[in-house]
Order: structure tokens, then C-alpha cells, then sequence
């Protein structure tokens, strides 16, 4: 018997928990010549910005062991471009589409939001908020709950979608900014974002990365990643997309035992294309042999001793 | 492009400092001179990325393909490679790259230049323009050569180009040219002064930025092979950016290497953003 | 012409920058086998505790992509035993004791380090403030930046040794308690201790660790950690220490580079319990190779750009 | 206990479930039945730990000493190490852990007992004990063993201890004894009632236990082989904790199984607690 895969995630109906993470899949079409596109329950796209953004320059990304370390500087065509070439096709796959978006000031958010909500198929919006924010010094809206919570009150506000907030693990109390942004009318809530690291070359005694420091994502930092899931998880009543190192079926078991409603798949699909089909394969066969007849009773059933938590 | 479960063939080393790489593909695929594959070992789970390895050489025959590489031993991909054996397979994803483009016009001299692990870029194109019957010459500089080694790779040039065709350069003099190779590629225009000459060059981004230079102050076209540090090798981790300009009248942009390149016209990339 | 690799920190002069970490290393005894311990600039001891202490239910380690959890429950012979069965024996050896403190409370604190002044063959004290603060409800002492410096206050007034203060990872704004503590006396930092982490085994829905979560350590937080002193270095006047996933040579330069005066080699002694060896033969090589007469030109030499620190 | 640069001169699958690795040593050391390695393969970075194997069998000869292991490719660890070829080097770091206390009493029967991959730390014990002119019986247990497959492990032990001193146990009977291997033992002591008898047994903790009560029951000493997830394996990371008592006046504490074990008496062990 076939287990049934599909989850509730703010309203809406994903046929499986398996999606893809923003940054690490482009705009989704890249992926196409690779698989069915509507095989995945959804794909968050590349961060989108209200106008088009070159990026950092290089080198952008270096490898470190288990993950890597990237710079990119949210380079994007800008939001308008992204309705007119890439939504008409993308649209046409049986999947949802959650647009990450971010800003570099609050206006800018809601301006990109508003592009968005004129546009068809689009399911949900993801609110990046590790970004940094210029109006408050360059610090991240992610760091601060009380600014986060703004944020995401003034997206609900004008949104006719529903609101994911992106959390940063980079923030002082990744769970208080959780707690804020539930409060504020959050739909849902993903995590991690990349922790913040750096590499030195040890000859020219600069950073590895032209900018200095980058964000740490890959399996190295999997283990971090499900410590937060599940105190986020334990902490809101909304529902979390768990992402963080995911690479292999085992890895999207454990976030959805610790309480993540739906996974996304970032790193790994860099050095495999094919690694979120596979995955989701893997769900299925282990939901069989386990006679699991449906995911959601796997959701959050981490037996975690009270005295502990 | 696909995921390929390759055989290796042969994996040993070869002179003066690379080593040779054979794999068998069971089906044939139509490849550009100039394209490249990222490859894995089988249950590689450290370093984390594929590696690029361009394609150097390929034959089709009843059971499919097989492809040659050349490459050198750098870091932990690379020898984790190089510790592979023959009926081991590798995970190849490609052919990616846009490869070289075909020469349209026929009274030009090809000029290839490489430098260092520069070279297998270059040998496809060598082969598929003498076989169209234009006249190819090849520059490869090393930094050093032992005197008697014999160089595997020099053959697999010889027969495609004849021996007189091909320049070797060498940093210390041990053999051949005593130089850079892109003095070894001035020595020669002044010396046979060709009418009409394209360059096709891979090797280091201070060598590919001299035959820029070349290029320009020579008005000949100039193709070059870039690298980059590859996280995906397909166009969607913007990992590999570099800055080019299309036209004078358009801002320049960043392209990516794995797409859009990795060959670029040399006037077009920014080379001091490199 | 070989290098000076001597470096002073809390006024004592180490004859090179490669230590062992705390709890990664025994009692320092355990490789008296593998090579003598003179060799290396110091030795962390095991955490000490008033009372010795029994540790943790097993499993309490497990394995992850680059690194490792554990949660070995503090486990020690306690600072009496140690003075007095493992002390004299190490004092022999040519190299730098840091007796690693912790307790439950400040007295116990103060206890241990009012034990240890009496003994002979110590350099100086490293306070583990990572540990559950009974008091102050199981919160680490370490998260809250005022309750740092009052124990690093409390420590300095009656310790007659320098006072070497370990920054957690885990605390809000590590930054901070590294200011926090140097304004209360502290005559040098270590960065960083482990990083909380989860890891599930998927069948059983309970945690792998059998106390739940753990601290990740080994290469895999290396990215981290080098971001994390690079950013402490930068905000204090006081030397640190730099701590996380060294393994190789290049990994220790890195980090005094980053601005750390000398570094401790934890996990990577499990797998290789000559590493810090190879490490330090590693430095001496890099430095004859590129010239370099006095390994403090090296500390902190890293050439950030301004606008992206 | 040093970290020796060991060649692997085979290292192949067996029936029915396992793999053998033969390696050499360039110097003859002294073990204790019982003892384990821990291994790396060169150049590894991934998994980090190295992986215990208890060692087999040895063979000293004039160039040093062979040792051979046998193991079952479970995870990351033992899959690299089932892809390793004759030629490879490892990284072997031993001998480790207390072994097999040497047995005092002549008059003693000795009763081995394993559990699938438990077997290899019995092989030392039993040779010895044999060559010691002692009684020696194995009772061994598999899930399951192809009914016409050779076994060598079989040949081993019945070259040391002869073929009528084994027994084999597969839980669905497909060869020797039908149940579990406690259940033959048992049969066995029902049978044969020797009069006095030890027992050293490796195998999956269930089974241990099972030794453990029959042992208690019949007032028999035993020593059992026990497994711990392990990091270092000399005893600093302090992460293979067992909980044990010595004696029933002491209270129970934690001891490392690779130092203070891996072989325990089992009345020490607390069952309960593993
Ligand atoms: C499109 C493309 C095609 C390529 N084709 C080939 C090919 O056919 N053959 C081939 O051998 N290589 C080729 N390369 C380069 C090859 O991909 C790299 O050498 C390889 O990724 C190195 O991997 P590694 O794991 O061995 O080294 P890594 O561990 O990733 O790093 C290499 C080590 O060497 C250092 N290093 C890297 N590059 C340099 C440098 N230029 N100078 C000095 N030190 C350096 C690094 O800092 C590091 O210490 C190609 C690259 C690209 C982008
Ligand atoms: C002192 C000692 C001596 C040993 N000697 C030998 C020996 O001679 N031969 C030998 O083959 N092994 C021996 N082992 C066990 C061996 O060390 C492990 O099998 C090995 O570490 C597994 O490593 P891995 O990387 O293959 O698996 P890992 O990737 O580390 O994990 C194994 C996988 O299998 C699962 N797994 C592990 N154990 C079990 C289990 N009991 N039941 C079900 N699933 C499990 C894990 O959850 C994981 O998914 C010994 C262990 C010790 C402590
Ligand atoms: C190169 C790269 C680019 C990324 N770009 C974005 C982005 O534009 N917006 C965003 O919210 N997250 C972005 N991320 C973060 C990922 O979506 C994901 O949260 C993170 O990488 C952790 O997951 P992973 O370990 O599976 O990669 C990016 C990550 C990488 C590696
Ligand atoms: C098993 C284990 C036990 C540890 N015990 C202690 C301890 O008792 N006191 C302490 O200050 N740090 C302890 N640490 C932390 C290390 O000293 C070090 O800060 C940390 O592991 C990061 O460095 P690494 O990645 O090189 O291991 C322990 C680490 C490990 C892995
Ligand atoms: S390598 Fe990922 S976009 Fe080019
Ligand atoms: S494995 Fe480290 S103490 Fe036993």
C-alpha cells in the first residue's frame, strides 16, 4: 500500500513534503531537462528583488568540509523579469510555486510582493529575512524579532498569499524571532537559512570569498539546522519547512520526525540534479517497509525524553 | 546532458606532471570540443562538489564511447581520482560548457596556446579543425620537462596535426622553447608573419590575459577557455560568475563560466575583475 | 633559519601556538605514548570538577557529516584526583597545564580554582562557561554576557593563576560575553566550545544521543568557529585562543591568521592522536617555506576588506 | 599500540555476509585474543572516525606479520573499506582494548559462542586455547546460510579446534541447528553436561544477554566482547561508556570499552543499561 505523502502547509495542499530550496535550484526550469518538475510538492525560487541585482563578484563560493561557503549577492533577474519569462513556464508544472523575496528595505518587500500578487501561479511568498537591511546599518531583519515581526505584519497585511518567514540561525534567538513573526501573522515558518563562517587563504591572508564572509550551508551543518527545527518546532503552533544539509532520504526523515511539516533540499543539488527525486523515492519506500500509511503521523513524533528538551 | 555511470578504463600517470584518464560510456553522446563533464567517484562523500575535467579526447565505437581526460593532482578531488582503478565507475554529469565555436571562415590560421593542464581543452578542436583541412599550429608551455620523457599527450597532437605543427615552451629551457609560451607564440608571428590568425587559448588567467594582449594589439580574435570554482557545473549556484561586456555599449555583467562559457571571446571578459 | 613559533598569552610565554583541546585529550597522560608532550606549546585538561562526576547514559556520541556530537556528561575524576594522581606526572613535561574549570554554581567554581591554586605544575585556568547553571535554572552560564563577567569577576579576585575564559557558541551574541568578560578581568579568551546540535535515528524516533541534544564539534564547524574568533579578535584587546575542526596545518594558520594567538586541536585527535604533532611540524615548515622568522607576524594578519567586516 | 602504515594483500567478500582483509605489517607485534584495530583508509576525510576490527587471525613470517579481519559492510566506514584493493595502505592503529584474560584452569571447558559478525573475536582465543591441549567447542549463529555455500570461516576454526567441535545455528534451519545459537548452547549443556565450563562470547547485545543469564542460571563464569560507538578508541573521548559493577559493594560506574573492555565478565555488565 502507497503511503500518502501530502501535507498542509498555510492552506495549501503540497502533494508531498519534498520542495526545493531558494538559491539552490534557480528559477526552477533549470531543473527541467532532469525530471518532472510536478513530481517535487513545490519549489521556492531564487531570492527576487524589485530590481535586477549583478551580484557579488568573484569568487563567490568555496568548499569547506561538508559544505561550503557562498557569496553570491543575491544576484537576480529582478522581480518583473521573473513574472514575464520564467512564471508562464513554470506555471505549467503540477507543483506549487513559493517565491522567495527579499528586500533591502521594508518598501522594497512589499513593493516585490505586490508584482507578485497580480501574477498567476504562485502559491506562497517566503520572506528571506536574512538580508541585510540598509535602513538599520546593514544589520539582518532576521536578527532582531521586533523588527522581523514589522516586516512580517506589514507583507500580511497587503499579501494576498499566504506569508513564509525564512529564519536566519544567525539571529541572537533564532526561536524568540520565530515567536515574533507567529505572532505578527506568519502563515508558516521555514529554517535555516546559512550560518555565517569564513575561510582564509593562508597565502594571500585573505578571505577565500571576495567579500569576506558567506553563508555555511551543505551537510556539515545538518546537525545544527535539526537542533533548531525542532526548538522551533516545539515553540510556534505554525507549521516549519525544515532545510539545512539535507542530502539524503534519512536526513528528511529526521527534520520530519523532528517536527518540520515539509523539507527543502539546498546544497545537495548542486553536486546532484537528481537528489530531490530521490529522496522523495526514498520517503516512499522507507513510509512502505515501516507500513506508514500516512506522513503526517511521522511529523513531530520525535520521542524526546521532557527532562531534556 | 545527463548523469553518466562511467567504467573506467585506465587511470595512470603521465608525464611530464598529469595523469590519464579512461572511461567507457555505454551509449554515444554528441560532444563540443571546448565542453566539459563534473565528475564523482562512487560514493564520494568528501569533497562535497563534482570536479570539471574537460573532455580531451573521445572515440565511438559498437558498445558506445569512450572519453579521455588529462588532468593533474591538485587537492582532494583530484587525487581521490587519481586513486581510482580500472572497472571502478564515476558519476560524469555532462556534456556542460558551450564549447568552442566552429570556424566558419577557411583561409585563417588556427593558433591553439596552452599552458600547464590548459592543454586537453584544446584537443578536440586541434582534431576537428585538421580534419576539416585548416592550418592548426599548437603552443604548450610547461614549466619544466625532463629531457628524454617521452610526452604521451605530444603524440595524440602529432597525429592529429603532423609534429612540425606544434611548439613545445619551457619555463627553465629543458626542452624546446626556452620561455612562456606566449613568447614562443610572438617569436613565431614575427618569424611567419600569417596573413589572417585566430587564437584559441586554456592555461593559467595570466598566460590567457597575455594572449589578450596579443589579441588586441595584433586585431586577431581571440577565444579563451576560463576556469572557476564550480559548485553545480549546470547554471544554478551563480558560484562561477565572471564580469564580461558584450559590446562597448552595454554595462558590463557577470556570465557564468559553466554556461555561458567556459569559452569567451577575450575582448569580452574584464580581466582585472578576474 | 627556522621560526620562532613563541607566543605570550596572560603573561606566559608558550614555545608555540599548538595546544590540545579540553576533554579531547584526556589528562594529557593518555599520549605520553604517542609522542612527548614537551613538544607541545600546552595541554587543556579534561573539565575538572569539585566532585568527581560519573557522566552520562550512553550512546553519547555520534558521528555526523565532518564532525561529531557528544554529550559525555562532563565526565571527570574531579580536581582532587586529578591534583593528586594525575598532576605530578604531567608537571613533568616541558609544556604549559591549563586546568579546564567547571562547576554547577559560582562557589563550585571558586572551589576547584581555590583547590588547584595549591598545587604545583599549573599555567593557568580555563573556565568551561558552557556548563548548566543549576542556579540560574540549566541556562549555560556562558548565554547571559552579565553573568559571565560576574563569574569571571568572582574567579579573578581569588585565583592566583592567569584566567583563560571559553566562549560558547551557544550564547546569543557571542561578541558580547567575550567583551562582557575581558572588562571583567579576564586575561585571555577561547573560542569556541561545541555547537548545540540533534541527530535522530529514524526508527527508533528518538534521539541518538540518549541525553538528547549535544555539541557538535570537528571540521564541519570550522567555518563557523574561524568567523567566531575572527569576530572576537576584532572586538577585544585580550589574546584568544582559537577553537573548532582543526585538522590539518592549513586549519591552524587560518585561524591565526584570523587573529587568534594560538590555537587547541580537539576531535581531530580521535582519529589521529598524532595530529597535533603533524600540525605543529606542519607550521615549522610552512613558515621556513615562505620566510617567515616570528609566527606573531603572522597573528591577525588577515586583510579584510573595511566595508566587509 | 602504534599507528601502523599497514598493505593490504586481499581484501574480498565471503559467504555468507562478510568480507576478509588480509594485511601486512612490516614488524611482528604482540596481541591478545581479542584485541581490536582501529582503521582508516589514506587519505579519508570522510567518515571521521576510524572503525574498530577486532583482529582475527595473524600470521608472523620473516618480512613481519599478516593479520586478517573479518567484517560486514554495514555504513560510510565499512563500504570505503570494502573498496579498497591489494596494494592499498591503511592506517591501523593497535593493538587496543584488555583481550581475552588468559584462562588459568586446566579441567575447564572452554564455550564459545558468536553471533554473526561476532565470530572474528574468538578465532585468537580458540587457537590458543587448543594449542594449549584445552577443550574448546564453538557454537556460532547466523540468520541464515546458503544450504551447498563453502564456509570459510568454518575451515578456520575446524583446522584449529577440528570440524567436530563446531556448531552451526541458523534461525530458519537453512543449515546445522535450527533457533538461535543460545538455543543450541543450551541443547548442548543439556546434552552433555560438562562438568565445569567457561564462556566467551561476541555477538548482537541481545544474544550477550541471553549468555549472560544462562551463565548466571548455571553458575558459570563468562566473559563477554561488547561494541560501543567509538571515536578514538584509546580512551580519551571517554564516548564508549559501559555502566558496570564489580563487585556487589561497589557502586555501579561507567568503564570504557576500549580500554577497560572490550571483553567483560558478565555479571559486571548492567544489561539494563546498555
Ligand atoms: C571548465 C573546467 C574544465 C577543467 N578541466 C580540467 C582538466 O581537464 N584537467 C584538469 O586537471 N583540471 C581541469 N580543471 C581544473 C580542475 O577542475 C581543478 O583542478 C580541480 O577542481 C581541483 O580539484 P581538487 O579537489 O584536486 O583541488 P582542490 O582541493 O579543490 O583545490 C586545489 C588546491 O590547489 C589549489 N589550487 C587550485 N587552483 C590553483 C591554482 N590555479 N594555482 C595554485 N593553486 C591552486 C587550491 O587552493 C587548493 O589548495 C577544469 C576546470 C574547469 C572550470
Ligand atoms: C571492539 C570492536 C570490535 C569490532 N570488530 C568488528 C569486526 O571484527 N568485524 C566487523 O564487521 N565489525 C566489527 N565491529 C563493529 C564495527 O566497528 C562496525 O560495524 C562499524 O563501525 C560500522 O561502521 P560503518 O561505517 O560501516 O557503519 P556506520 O555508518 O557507522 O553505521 C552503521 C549503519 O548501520 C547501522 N547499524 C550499526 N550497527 C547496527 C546494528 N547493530 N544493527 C542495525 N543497524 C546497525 C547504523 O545505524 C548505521 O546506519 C567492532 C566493533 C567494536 C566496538
Ligand atoms: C549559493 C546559495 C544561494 C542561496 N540563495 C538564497 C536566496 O536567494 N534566498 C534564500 O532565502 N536562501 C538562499 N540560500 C539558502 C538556502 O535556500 C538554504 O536555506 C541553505 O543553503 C541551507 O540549506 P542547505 O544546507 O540544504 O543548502 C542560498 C544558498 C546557497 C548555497
Ligand atoms: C567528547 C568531547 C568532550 C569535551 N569536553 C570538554 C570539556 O570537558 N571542557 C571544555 O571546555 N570543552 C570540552 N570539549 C570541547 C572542546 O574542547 C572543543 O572546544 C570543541 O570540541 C571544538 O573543537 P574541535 O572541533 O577541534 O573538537 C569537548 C569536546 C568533545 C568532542
Ligand atoms: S558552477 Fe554553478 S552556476 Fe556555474
Ligand atoms: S572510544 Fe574513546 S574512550 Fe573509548
Amino acid at each position: 500500500m502507497s503511503c500518502d505523502l501530502s501535507v498542509e502547509i498555510a492552506g495549501l495542499r503540497f502533494k508531498n513534503p519534498i520542495l526545493t530550496a531558494s538559491g539552490t535550484f534557480g528559477y526552477g526550469l533549470e531543473f527541467a531537462p532532469w525530471f518532472d518538475l510536478g513530481r517535487l510538492g513545490g519549489i521556492c525560487t531564487k531570492g527576487l528583488s524589485l530590481k535586477p541585482l549583478e551580484g557579488n563578484p568573484p569568487p563567490r563560493i568555496v568548499e569547506t568540509h561538508g559544505g561550503m561557503l557562498n557569496s553570491i549577492g543575491l544576484q537576480n533577474i529582478g522581480v518583473r523579469a521573473f513574472v514575464t519569462e520564467k512564471l508562464p513556464l513554470l506555471r505549467q508544472f503540477q507543483t506549487h510555486i513559493i517565491a522567495n523575496v527579499f528586500g533591502s528595505c521594508f518598501e522594497e518587500y512589499l513593493d516585490v510582493i505586490r508584482i507578485l500578487d497580480d501574477a498567476e501561479g504562485i502559491a506562497a511568498y517566503e520572506l528571506n529575512i536574512s538580508c541585510p537591511n540598509v535602513k538599520a546599518g546593514g544589520m539582518e531583519f532576521g536578527n532582531d524579532p521586533d523588527e522581523a515581526a514589522r516586516l512580517t505584519e506589514a507583507c500580511k497585511r497587503i499579501a494576498r498569499r499566504p506569508i513564509i518567514v525564512k529564519l536566519s540561525p544567525n539571529a541572537s534567538d533564532v526561536v524568540r524571532v520565530a515567536r515574533a513573526v507567529e505572532e505578527a501573522g506568519a502563515d508558516a515558518l521555514s529554517a535555516i537559512n546559512t550560518i555565517l563562517g569564513l575561510s582564509i587563504d593562508i597565502y594571500t591572508r585573505r578571505p577565500r570569498l571576495a567579500t569576506g564572509m558567506g553563508g555555511l550551508s551543505g551537510p556539515a551543518i545538518k546537525p545544527i539546522a535539526l537542533r533548531m527545527v525542532y526548538q522551533i518546532a516545539c515553540a510556534v503552533r505554525i507549521p516549519v519547512i525544515g532545510i539545512g544539509g539535507i542530502a539524503t532520504v534519512e536526513d528528511a526523515l529526521e527534520f520530519l520526525i523532528a517536527g518540520a511539516t515539509a523539507v527543502q533540499i539546498g546544497t545537495a543539488n548542486y553536486y546532484d540534479p537528481l537528489v530531490s527525486i530521490k529522496i522523495l523515492e526514498g520517503l516512499q519506500q522507507f513510509c512502505q517497509q515501516q507500513g506508514i500509511t500516512t506522513i503526517r503521523t511521522l511529523i513531530g513524533s520525535l520521542q524526546m525524553d521532557e527532562r531534556l528538551a | 546532458m545527463r548523469d553518466h555511470r562511467v567504467r573506467i578504463l585506465s587511470n595512470a600517470p603521465e608525464p611530464p606532471a598529469y595523469w590519464r584518464l579512461r572511461v567507457r560510456l555505454s551509449e554515444a553522446i554528441a560532444i563540443r570540443p571546448g565542453q566539459f563533464v563534473m565528475v564523482r567517484t562512487r560514493e564520494q562523500w568528501e569533497p562535497l562538489w563534482r570536479r570539471a575535467l574537460v573532455i580531451y579526447r573521445m572515440e565511438e565505437h559498437a558498445e558506445g564511447m569512450d572519453l579521455e581526460f588529462l588532468y593533474k593532482v591538485l587537492g582532494r578531488g583530484t587525487t581521490l581520482l587519481s586513486r581510482q582503478r580500472p572497472g571502478d565507475e564515476l558519476e560524469m554529469l555532462g556534456p556542460l560548457g558551450n564549447g568552442f565555436p566552429p570556424n566558419a571562415e577557411t583561409e585563417v590560421e588556427a593558433i591553439l596556446i596552452s599552458g600547464g593542464i590548459g592543454l586537453p581543452a584544446l584537443y578536440l578542436l586541434a582534431e576537428g579543425l585538421a580534419r576539416d583541412g585548416r592550418a592548426v599550429r599548437l603552443f604548450h608551455g610547461e614549466p619544466t620537462v625532463e629531457p628524454n620523457a617521452s610526452l604521451p599527450f605530444f603524440e595524440d597532437f602529432a597525429r592529429a596535426l603532423g609534429p612540425e605543427a606544434i611548439t613545445l615552451a619551457t619555463e627553465d629551457g629543458s626542452r624546446g622553447f626556452q620561455g612562456l609560451v606566449t613568447e614562443a607564440v610572438e617569436a613565431y608571428l614575427q618569424r611567419a608573419r600569417p596573413r589572417r590568425a585566430i587564437f584559441y587559448a586554456c592555461g593559467p588567467t595570466p598566460m590567457l590575459r597575455r594572449v589578450a594582449e596579443i589579441a588586441t594589439q595584433r586585431e586577431l580574435p581571440a577565444y579563451v577557455s576560463l576556469e572557476a570554482r564550480m559548485a553545480c557545473g549546470f547554471g544554478v549556484c551563480l558560484g562561477c560568475a565572471v564580469k564580461t561586456q558584450f559590446a562597448s555599449d552595454r554595462a558590463p555583467h557577470y556570465r557564468r563560466v559553466c554556461v555561458e562559457g567556459p569559452i569567451f571571446r577575450a575582448e569580452e571578459v574584464i580581466w582585472n575583475e578576474l
